[in-house]
């Protein structure tokens, strides 16, 4: 696979590297408090200090209280924590679910295995641009719906929801709302103070922390069975060892991000227009999901009669997904496009451009320029669709 | 384990397929199914094919199957059409099994470009 | 808390600083393989060999194929994939299961769960040395049995099981068989090939690796139910993405371990004799668990007539253990100690000295020093018994 | 939220209790209950507590609650001992709720120990 390729890394949705000052934090924790937090002695309760430092740090990226986090191992596990633990916690009082038909594999895949098992869930379909009007949530609500989940930011498509007015709804019924923050914590202002949420995913390894954690956010009295089961630690709700440098380094993470928030979403709004300029006088060229108001890190675009597969490897050495990063292995088209009104070789040549802070404008100049080539060579090797 | 799905013969096909293009009023074999299209078409001299030239649609692995044949066939007797070895192609381009059914749409094309070469002669 | 304090390590059992060639290792792969290894790039594919180097290497260390493990967040989440994945898959032809009542707590309280849901569980009760006798685990197996879960090394005691034995027992019943290996991969030899064994857990924070990643071991042919819904990951079996940094580190790890397993052996063996010796004439101790044939990282001495909570804060700036460290934030006496016939109040005086690595005879030496003092002056303190 | 669960007086009180010990043919004070074991005893001149030591059985915050008790009387009147509170000592040692029990003991004790002193005196 050409080993001496240098990548031009254009997916950040599907992972970012490590920030420079959390990884020296991390090296900091892990030679000097790498103890058991648990332990009952004084330097376990330095490396507790660490942990609660690191809560603190993200609570005020969220401005919650550092007391309503569970650490987790990703995003992935605090939607299982977060669907299966609210679902079966209220399961007496009525079996009724309600999330979006586009949302992550994770989420989706939860509710399925929750359907196995005799729960009945609502797939709410999106608008073409993506989003899911607040009137058509709110009509999928009934006396028996427990839980609803949606997303904040589509890491396919960039869209954002209005989770303000979602949960609000949510809350007026006595739903319990969860939201997927993978894609939003850290990347977006989010304000868990004035936002109507019981329940959010996140994950470090989107904004520039260590993979292999995670949080989950449990609004004060929100309650929910825990789906893990052994020592003490986090309430029960979700035992074993604290991995105290990976929590540092997801603290750390999130002050950083705290700090660039603005500077990051501006920057990247100048690097999407100028790689869409780039590429939207191609010919059969269109955006999947919202041309405006979405996330700008991310830019997904599909092009009339081009095969997505070859389009990828005549792509290189840029590094850009096809589908999710999560299901990217499969060759099935994306879901999430199809609910969109994709066909499936429409969405089969679609391309998600991900950009972050280490993109530069010359890294966009030569994807426009990969770009084009790349369709170009396709497209002189089809035959004439009249042949 | 993932791998590379390319291995390097598929990626030097692919990267530089020498044999893109078109003989004009050549003999032209085409097909299309399993989301793919495929052309050959071909200039003869006796029996011998003198240029083969192909357009694919497709994955990698297609586009490099098509200028493997290209390369395979070339210079050679026309006949020789007649002895398309998918079994070879998918071993030589390590094609994933998957994909099977794109390499029976080449066998297609390419015994329908033998067909058309055998009607020019006939006439 | 005295935060100059240098702290006298002797808790190696509860968590172990990382090796310096696995956090070279770490780095490495932070700054060059960040990719998602499910991501459909070469970035992304150079990452998932990473990961595959490294399965490959924990393999190694254990003799198994490295297509027979499964990435997890510790042995926690191990412990609860493989006892309830096992027990869910199997519950169609049985509920019963059967484990050892002084398993660490992420099993105990696995079971205690299944409990809730109709399984039965058999408790089986150790010898007053900690250990289970084949004939005992053999008159425990039913018809319906299901599955057996039984420890390697204890966490408290560093009793080790026999393994072999009970693992054919089980296989000659068709009972899918479960080891806890947190407390002895890694630190004593483990043979998968020559080991009946089903599934087994490991984390790689007790040997020498990251926190945040363990494996559960699944032998070719055992079903386990995935306890997680997401993206496509590891055969369903456990989605997320993968953190490929930790997975390196452990899979270093691994190859560290392999080469100074049994140098690492004989060099604990002689300062547990050393710390042994240097206690062993005060009035009223004793060992818990077996004198010999246990694990030589451990050493776990009660002492009568002492408080076990001054006795630890006498001893500062050593830094041990009284019940298990996952469970030692509560004051609750050991329950692994009182299977062992001890009572409240000798549990509560039990202190878990265990070594690694790091460990000097410089610091045994103070170890010794530092409880002989404790002891003495705790029982200064107290008032006569007959006062 | 884990802090020591020792603030720096308890371990001040514990590391270096000044009065361990006993006075020998003075009055006592005993009490055992909740898994702990005190005893005080005390020099009496006149209606003046001289010398206070105790003994003490158990957690870090018993012993040194008894230190802190024996701070607190020595060199005052006897009769201050009827003024035990629990409630200052709970907080100047920040003992955690679940060892409010233990205080009781020892409140318990220099009751006991007050009982002794008058029934010295009164004799
Ligand atoms: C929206 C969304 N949710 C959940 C996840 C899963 O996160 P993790 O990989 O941390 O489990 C991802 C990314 O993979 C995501 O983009
Ligand atoms: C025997 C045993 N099993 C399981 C665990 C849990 O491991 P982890 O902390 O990696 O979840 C531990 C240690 O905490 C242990 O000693």
């Amino acid at each position: 696979m050409s080993a001496d390729l240098e990548p031009i890394y254009l997916d950040y949705a599907a992972t970012t590297p490590v920030d420079g000052r959390v990884a020296e934090r991390m090296r900091e924790v892990q030679d000097r408090f790498y103890f058991n937090p648990s332990s009952n002695h004084f330097a376990g309760r330095r490396s507790a200090a660490v942990v609660d430092a690191a809560a603190g740090q993200l609570a005020r990226l969220l401005n919650a209280d550092p007391a309503e986090f569970l650490w987790t191992s990703g995003a992935t596990e605090s939607n299982n924590l977060a669907i299966i633990g609210a679902a079966k916690q209220r399961q007496h009082s009525g079996r009724h679910l309600v999330t979006l038909r586009t949302e992550h594999k994770a989420v989706v895949d939860v509710f399925r295995a929750l359907e196995k098992q005799g729960f009945e869930v609502s797939w709410l379909e999106p608008d073409p641009d993506g989003r899911l009007p607040p009137e058509r949530f709110q009509a999928a609500l009934r006396e028996d719906t427990q839980l609803a989940s949606i997303m904040q930011t589509n890491n396919e498509t960039g869209v954002v929801q209005d989770i303000q007015s979602l949960g609000a709804i949510s809350r007026s019924r006595g739903v319990v709302f969860h939201v997927d923050g993978a894609q939003s914590v850290g990347k977006m202002p989010v304000d868990m103070a004035a936002l109507p949420v019981d329940l959010m995913s996140i994950t470090a390894h989107k904004l520039y922390g260590p993979k292999g954690v995670g949080a989950l956010y449990v609004a004060n009295g929100t309650a929910i069975e825990a789906q893990m089961f052994g020592g003490g630690q986090q309430r029960r709700l979700r035992p074993g060892t604290l991995p105290v440098d990976l929590i540092a380094g997801f603290g750390e993470a999130a002050a950083v991000a705290a700090t660039r928030l603005e500077d990051d979403l501006t920057r990247l709004a100048a690097l999407k227009a100028q790689l869409l300029e780039g590429i939207r006088d191609l010919d059969g060229l269109y955006v999947n999901g919202p041309e405006h108001d979405a996330y700008p890190g991310i830019l997904n675009v599909g092009i009339e009669d081009v095969e997505g597969e070859s389009l990828l490897l005549a792509l290189e050495p840029l590094c850009v997904a096809t589908g999710s990063a999560c299901n990217s292995q499969s060759q099935e088209p994306s879901y999430v496009l199809r609910a969109l009104g994709r066909s499936d070789i429409q969405a089969q040549s679609a391309i998600r451009f991900s950009l972050g802070r280490q993109t530069t404008r010359e890294e966009i100049e030569r994807a426009v320029s990969l770009y084009r080539g790349a369709v170009a060579k396709l497209r002189d090797l089809a035959p004439a669709r009249t042949a | 384990m993932i791998v590379d799905p390319y291995n390097s013969r598929v990626r030097e096909y692919f990267t530089n397929p020498m044999h893109c293009g078109d003989v004009a009023g050549g003999a032209i074999g085409y097909f299309e199914d399993q989301g793919i299209r495929l052309r050959l078409s071909a200039a003869i001299d006796g029996d011998t094919i003198t240029r083969l030239r192909f357009h694919a649609w497709g994955c990698p692995h297609t586009i490099a199957a098509a200028e493997a044949t290209c390369r395979r066939f070339e210079g050679g007797a026309a006949a020789e059409l007649e002895d398309f070895e998918t079994g070879q192609i998918m071993k030589d381009l390590a094609v994933p099994i998957e994909k099977t059914g794109r390499i029976l749409v080449l066998e297609d094309t390419v015994r329908s470009l033998g067909q058309a070469i055998r009607d020019l002669t006939d006439t």
